[in-house]
């Protein structure tokens, strides 16, 4: 039974990474596609993580495996921002490349 | 059925020996030292490649401890061939 | 079944990879190739990971990743705020084009013929034997850190010492950097978040190192990428102390244990580095952490390229 | 399980491939910044099932280095050029 809830929060979560891929693949600007990567991804990992938890079923590793969604969240947040910074500054002009 | 130390290894070789040719050729210095990282990266590829002894067995730990101590040399003396090119930059512009 | 699935991911991460190390050197733009090469580091990093190999994949998620891309950025806002003529992009001759890329090709194949070789024809497991026979002689059970600072320990030690000639020799070029504007909040945000981690996280490496993967060069440079963090949001020091004499202290003292430990026990009428094994697990322990503190201000001094920070240091920019 | 978690990690390297595609078309430096981003964060989920395969927890330790080293990689690359202004 665990197992199966396992298996079914993998699978749930490479659909979002799947989704992800496909939306900055085929979305047609850049700001779309920052929105379908960052959002999919992160729910992708945190899915994911949530069945490896089920499956190692060990507390330092779950833990661990919850930092590592937090780091990303948080990496992933700020770099969403930094690029879309960078490219309205681009837009407009202020910075010659 | 492919052996992994063989493909790893194979890429490993073509990335050296690709890298090479465009460091060996007539380009901008930065691309000259992206280049010799690769090229680097490369070998190290087939380090770890040979050691490889399958799922179940550990790896040779030699060949690692090769390439982790690798690594970090190649990041210094990337930081002395930038910073020597740009010292190199600059006594041109003064002459 | 299942043999046939990994082959086709081996297959897929060997052809990104090559596909990332092409496209990275053959683009003219070079944001674009380092762009391209960061890529390219993260690829390798999974690489090492599925080769079993995690104390490489370590080192190279902070290395390859985050550090050289950094470096090469710098490097590349420098040239560009410097008029300097970078564009050497024509193939030149085309004779000597040609027979580069032939010998290119032979030392391919004769390279290619040399792996198969070996790996169809290969006598003995290498060293690994060895090394697991007398592992637990060695004071720690991971057998990447026994072979750095055991059973190869001398290696290691001049390894240190060429990464502290490296940074004597940039400084000694007597260049400076400009530094990074102050971050906007999300960016600072972050460095004060992540810079706490990153810290806790190499500490974490140096002690895990002695029976799990990690160990000084992996803890060193982590500590470097805090550095590096800090001094991209506008910290010009990048978290280096502010004094010249801690600062250097810090630069040799990986140097200074590793020779004091090893004269130390030629003292005591043993050979050079050779440990007690009683005492060999503590001593290595001591070695790692003066390494790993004078790796992470080598790195982060590689990165820096001169005392920046120091104003008395900085001479007149846009010579 | 076994056979799952090899079959998960095809479609985490494919994802990642398909995420790749960007990177090589571009058409600006912000999307391939994107594709490095994406890259990072499905690395991570492919590091934590070959732990899970190779029974190699240092895994987990890995992807907490790449997930710290993705965000700087993504500073560098967008850190704004130079205090240039005065100098220029």
């Amino acid at each position: 039974m665990t197992e199966l809830i396992a298996i079914a929060l993998i699978t749930v979560g490479l659909m979002f990474f799947i989704a992800g891929s496909i939306g900055l693949l085929r979305l047609p600007d850049l700001y779309s596609r920052l929105h379908a990567l960052t959002k999919a991804d992160n729910v992708g990992l945190g899915m994911m993580i949530l069945g490896i938890i089920i499956i190692s079923g060990d507390l330092l590793t779950s833990l661990k495996l919850i930092l590592v969604w937090l780091l990303v969240l948080a990496s992933s947040a700020a770099s969403a921002h930094l690029i879309a910074q960078r490219a309205r500054r681009r837009e407009r002009g202020l910075w010659k490349p | 059925m492919l052996s992994v130390p063989l493909i790893y290894g194979l890429a490993g070789i073509l990335l050296f020996t690709f890298a090479l040719r465009v460091a060996l050729s007539r380009v901008a210095f930065l691309r000259r030292v992206l280049a010799i990282n690769v090229a680097g990266a490369g070998i190290f590829l087939v380090f770890i490649a040979t050691a490889y002894k399958g799922a179940e067995q550990a790896a040779d730990p030699v060949p690692h401890a090769l390439v982790l101590t690798g690594i970090v040399v190649a990041f210094s003396a990337t930081a002395l061939a930038i910073a020597l090119a740009r010292r190199l930059n600059r006594s041109a512009d003064n002459d | 079944m299942e043999t046939l699935i990994w082959n086709l991911f081996d297959v897929l991460l060997l052809t990104a990879l090559l596909a990332l190390g092409w496209s990275a050197l053959s683009t003219s733009n070079l944001r674009k190739g380092i762009a391209l090469f960061i890529a390219f580091g993260l690829v390798l990093s999974l690489i090492w990971a599925r080769l079993k190999a995690p104390d490489i994949a370590l080192a190279e998620a902070a290395i390859g990743t985050g550090l050289t891309g950094a470096l090469l950025l710098a490097a590349l806002r420098d040239e560009e705020s410097a008029p300097a003529e970078t564009s050497v992009q024509e193939p030149g001759n085309r004779f000597y084009a040609y027979l580069l890329m032939l010998v290119t090709i032979i030392l391919t194949l004769i390279l290619g013929w040399g792996l198969i070789d070996a790996l169809m024809n290969r006598q003995h497991p290498g060293l690994a034997y060895d090394v697991f026979a007398q592992l637990d002689q060695s004071g720690v059970s991971n057998p990447v850190t026994a072979v750095l600072l055991n059973f190869r320990a001398y290696d290691t030690f001049l390894e240190l010492a060429v990464l502290l000639a490296a940074v004597l020799g940039i400084r000694s070029l007597n260049i400076t950097r400009q530094p990074y504007l102050k971050a906007g909040p999300v960016l600072s945000g972050l460095t004060v978040w992540l810079v706490p981690v990153l810290i806790l996280m190499s500490a974490y490496l140096l002690w895990v190192g002695a029976h799990a993967p990690g160990g000084a060069f992996q803890a060193g440079a982590v500590l470097a990428a805090a550095g590096v963090l800090l001094r991209l949001s506008g910290y010009p020091a990048a978290g280096l102390p502010a004094r010249l004499l801690i600062r250097r202290a810090f630069m040799i003292i990986g140097v200074l244990v590793f020779a004091m430990i090893g004269l130390g026990l030629m003292v005591l009428g043993r050979g050079f580095l050779d440990y007690p094994v009683a005492w060999s697990g503590s001593l290595i322990l001591l070695i790692e952490t003066a390494a790993t503190l004078s790796i992470a201000t080598i790195l982060i001094m590689a990165f820096l390229a001169g005392e920046s920070g120091e104003p008395e240091h900085q001479e007149k920019p846009s010579c | 399980m076994t056979l799952f978690l090899t079959l998960a990690l095809i479609v985490l390297i494919l994802s990642l491939c398909i995420g790749l595609i960007r990177i090589f078309l571009g058409p600006t430096l912000e999307d391939r910044i994107m594709s490095v981003q994406l890259m990072g964060t499905t690395g991570v989920g492919i590091l934590l099932i070959l732990g899970l395969l190779l029974d190699m927890p240092a895994s987990i330790d890995i992807a907490l280095v790449l997930a710290m080293l993705a965000a700087i990689s993504v500073a560098a690359l967008t850190r704004k050029k130079a205090m240039g202004a005065k100098n220029d």
